[in-house]
């Protein structure tokens, strides 16, 4: 059957809407292939067509087919460009490296194109009146208190907060720290609040 | 000057408190959030607040640390940078998922001088199409036979459902509002009296909306 | 939108205290409020009573509609109405959950108020449901819902709206075309063209 | 149109259907899979996927005809039009109502369409108890693909809703493909 290939690889997509997996090079090269395939014995058929007037559907079959491989390929690519910018406004502009090698390189410069001109639209932001830019990627919940405390779930170093004290935060180490200045950190997962 | 000028100036220029822009920001900001489409921009007051915050700010880092007012200013400005944030993140993403949409839409806005995009974020659509396009076809168009490597942008575009439905409450009293009945084929019109509150298609009360005559809820 | 989100929107309500300390008129970008008198009560919104509240600089004054008795008569007028009866004010959970979770000793009676909220509450989210399935049962594409509050309205979405959105694309997609076409437009994407 | 780039939509039209080919298809064998022929001849019965159906259904003339997938037919529907909550649309028709738009075209009478309908109006109410029932995995299983992500939706913002009303604050917490690839990259720490 045609484009079950393709099927199979927006089932994964499908199944792990939270999660992104390693880009499946193989499988679209496979994919690829089928449709050059298709393309071939359609050029072929299609000279044909003067001694054999039935082959002319069996070209418009194929390229039903083409167009469905097509359609499949671009929307598993646009379906990973989706989760690549969750990533981007999740993890922020650096990625780990366990879920950066989850991307293809190509998907990787996407993610770094993606990344620089959210950055220079958010530095964009108040410009006008003096601003320095606003960071989107905080402010996600509505404020409740402004201080908070946290529990620190990686060793991260230090944090210099705004009034100019430095911290070191240690994994399993206790803070209570400004909610402004930790938000990020706390949706990275290096803190977590302690409720 | 013209006195009648004069006049139009003054009347034009009312002072508008802060308190005005925030609760109109607010208000924009639900919409924002409930409506299918993108909504007219509100960058001025965007900005007008972005000024009273980086005012308010400068005066509270003259009050003691400890103090009570610095801390209940302080609240205030972090619940409006929230309203901002969650604002403009939200324009964004609808600007992300229909911008194909939105461009030619813009496109057109812009030669009647209605535009619903800043600047900025007409620039960060046009990016971020730029950036889509050139990405699909380095890894897969260009890999295609010959006759399957357009890129088909009126296929691909994903529209907003207007025929989503919405919950509103009235500002002002509207009448004849009407609705599209699907089963009977015939239309049926409702009032929407001051204050009162209903559920129906977002299509027939989108100007309503960008009007300021219903707030969606 | 997450119900702290409808909470943000509440806690912009106005309601009365009685600090213990005394201030000047602050000028907030939502308005002025004060002069703060220690003893004295008054206005400002809900999010700093709250506030003030946690750093036992006040009393908060309970409104009006948080009293046992008014209460009774919106529980048993609820319970005998079909309809949605109008509640004190649109966030009336909002306030409840917030003035007594951080200030339940300034209400008299907290303890059987709160019962009697989340009584009345209870009461409305069932109608809520009953309704919906009203609603969906007779056509499901046009509802009037006076007197339901935010954080109620907001209890419902997604499944109500998107319920109604299913119903209205099933209505219209599966609609044979009145007129003979070769239109194939729900299909386009899959490749009818017809020229390769 | 606008899910040319939707999963759902290409995964519903990969459901198959029943079809009865009108030409003879040179070449096209491999699609009767009971078949041994390199042709596929005229009046073949075979079951194709829907895109490939309604793509060579909408030719001039039509390549195939259309015929309903059984849940379509007089039979179920008169079950459905009966009593729709009774029926385990998990076992016998994941994409009802998506699938049944498509198909429904191709019924002249415009039956499936009325019992589209009236379908979903009667299992809304398997929708709203799933969202607050306690046991998921009995209420969710009869449901269709669409009626399963429906009720999901409506059970978490109804756990949103019973959060709130019992705390005071609004936690911050870890972003949520942060904490899923967390959790995947501990998982496979644990297996080696």
């Amino acid at each position: 059957m045609f484009a079950e290939k393709v099927i199979e690889l927006l089932k994964e997509a499908e199944r792990n809407p939270d999660t992104i997996d390693p880009f499946n090079d193989e499988k679209i090269r496979q994919i690829l292939e089928e449709m050059h395939l298709l393309f071939k014995m359609n050029m072929n058929d299609a000279n044909a067509t003067n001694e054999n007037k039935s082959l002319w559907t069996t070209v418009q079959v194929r390229h039903s087919a083409l167009e469905r491989n097509k359609r499949c390929l671009l929307a598993y690519l646009y379906d990973r460009m989706k989760k690549i910018k969750t990533l981007r406004w999740e993890f922020g502009s650096v990625l780990p490296p366990d879920v950066r090698e989850l991307l293809s390189d190509e998907e990787y410069q996407w993610f770094s194109k993606y990344s620089t001109n959210l950055a220079s639209y958010m530095r964009s932001l108040g410009q006008d009146i003096g601003y320095s830019g606003i960071d989107l990627t905080e402010n996600l919940k509505p404020p409740k208190s402004l201080y908070i405390e946290v529990l620190c779930m990686a060793d991260h170093g230090k944090l210099e907060l705004e009034d100019g004290d430095v911290i070191t935060l240690k994994r399993n180490s206790r803070h209570f720290l400004p909610t402004a200045e930790c938000q990020t950190l706390i949706r990275q997962g290096v803190l977590k609040q302690i409720v | 000057m013209d006195p009648i000028d004069d006049i139009e100036l003054s009347e034009e220029e009312e002072e508008i408190t802060a308190e005005t822009v925030l609760k109109t920001l607010q208000s924009a900001w639900q919409n924002e959030r409930l409506a299918p489409e993108i909504l007219p921009h509100h960058n001025d007051m965007v900005e007008c607040m972005l000024g009273q915050i980086q005012h308010m700010e400068r005066n509270i880092n003259k009050l003691p640390k400890t103090d009570l007012r610095a801390s209940i200013h302080k609240m205030e400005l972090s619940r409006i940078k929230f309203i901002i944030c969650n604002y403009l993140r939200t324009r964004l993403n609808k600007i992300e998922k229909y911008c194909i949409h939105i461009i030619n839409e813009e496109r057109q806005r812009m030669e009647s001088g209605t535009n619903y995009l800043t600047p900025a974020e007409f620039k960060y659509a046009q990016e971020y199409l730029l950036n889509m396009e050139s990405h699909l076809k380095n890894v897969v168009l260009d890999k295609m036979p010959g006759n399957m490597q357009t890129l088909e942008l009126n296929k691909m575009a994903i529209y907003p459902n207007l025929q989503t439905h919405v919950f509103l409450k009235a500002n002002d009293t509207v009448s004849c509002v009407v609705l599209e009945d699907l089963v009977g084929d015939q239309d049926e019109e409702i009032d929407l009296e001051e204050g009162s509150q209903h559920i129906l298609q977002y299509k027939p009360v989108a100007d309503l909306v960008k009007t300021g005559k219903v707030q969606l809820v | 939108m997450d119900p702290y989100e409808i909470e943000f929107l509440g806690e912009n309500r106005i309601i009365s205290v009685i600090p213990n300390f005394s201030y000047d008129k602050i000028y907030l970008i939502c308005g002025e409020f004060g002069p703060f008198r220690a003893g004295l009560p008054l206005n400002v919104p809900l999010w700093l009573a709250i506030m003030l509240k946690q750093k036992q600089k006040c009393r908060i004054v309970p409104p009006d509609w948080m009293d046992l008795d008014v209460l009774e008569n919106i529980k048993e007028e609820e319970k005998r109405s079909r309809f949605f009866t109008k509640m004190p004010n649109e966030h009336y959970m909002v306030e409840a959950k917030l003035i007594l979770g951080v200030a339940a000793e300034d209400v008299p009676n907290s303890s059987e108020i709160k019962t009697i909220i989340k009584d009345i509450w209870d009461i409305r989210m069932s109608k809520l449901r009953t309704s919906m399935d009203a609603l969906m049962k007779s056509g499901g594409s046009y509802g009037r819902l006076d007197h339901l509050t935010l954080m109620e309205i907001n209890s419902v979405k997604p499944l109500l709206p998107s319920a109604m959105d299913d119903l209205h694309r099933i209505r219209t997609t599966s609609k044979r075309p009145t007129t003979a076409s070769l239109n194939t437009s729900t299909f386009s994407q899959s490749g009818s063209s017809q020229n390769i | 149109m606008s899910n040319y780039l939707s999963i759902s939509d290409i995964l519903v039209s990969n459901e198959k259907v029943p079809c009865k080919f009108l030409h003879d298809l040179p070449k096209m064998g491999f699609l009767d899979p009971s078949a041994a022929d390199d042709d596929l001849k005229a009046g073949t019965n075979v079951e194709i996927p829907l895109w490939l159906a309604e793509s060579l259904q909408s030719r001039r003339p039509p390549l195939v005809s259309v015929d309903l997938p059984k849940i379509y037919k007089d039979a179920y529907r008169e079950i459905l039009n009966a009593d729709a909550c009774t029926v385990d649309m998990h076992k016998l028709g994941q994409y009802f109502y998506e699938l049944g738009c498509y198909v429904a075209k191709h019924d002249i009478k415009g039956e499936v369409a009325a019992t589209l309908e009236n379908t979903f109006k009667q299992r809304f109410r398997m929708l709203l108890s799933a969202s607050v029932s306690t046991d998921t995995l009995s209420t969710m299983q009869p449901l269709s693909a669409s009626e399963r992500k429906r009720a999901a939706a409506a059970a978490s913002s109804e756990n949103a809703l019973s959060a709130w009303l019992q705390r005071g604050d609004c936690p911050l917490t870890t972003a949520n493909m942060v904490a899923n690839h967390r959790k995947r990259k501990r998982a496979e720490m644990e297996m080696f």
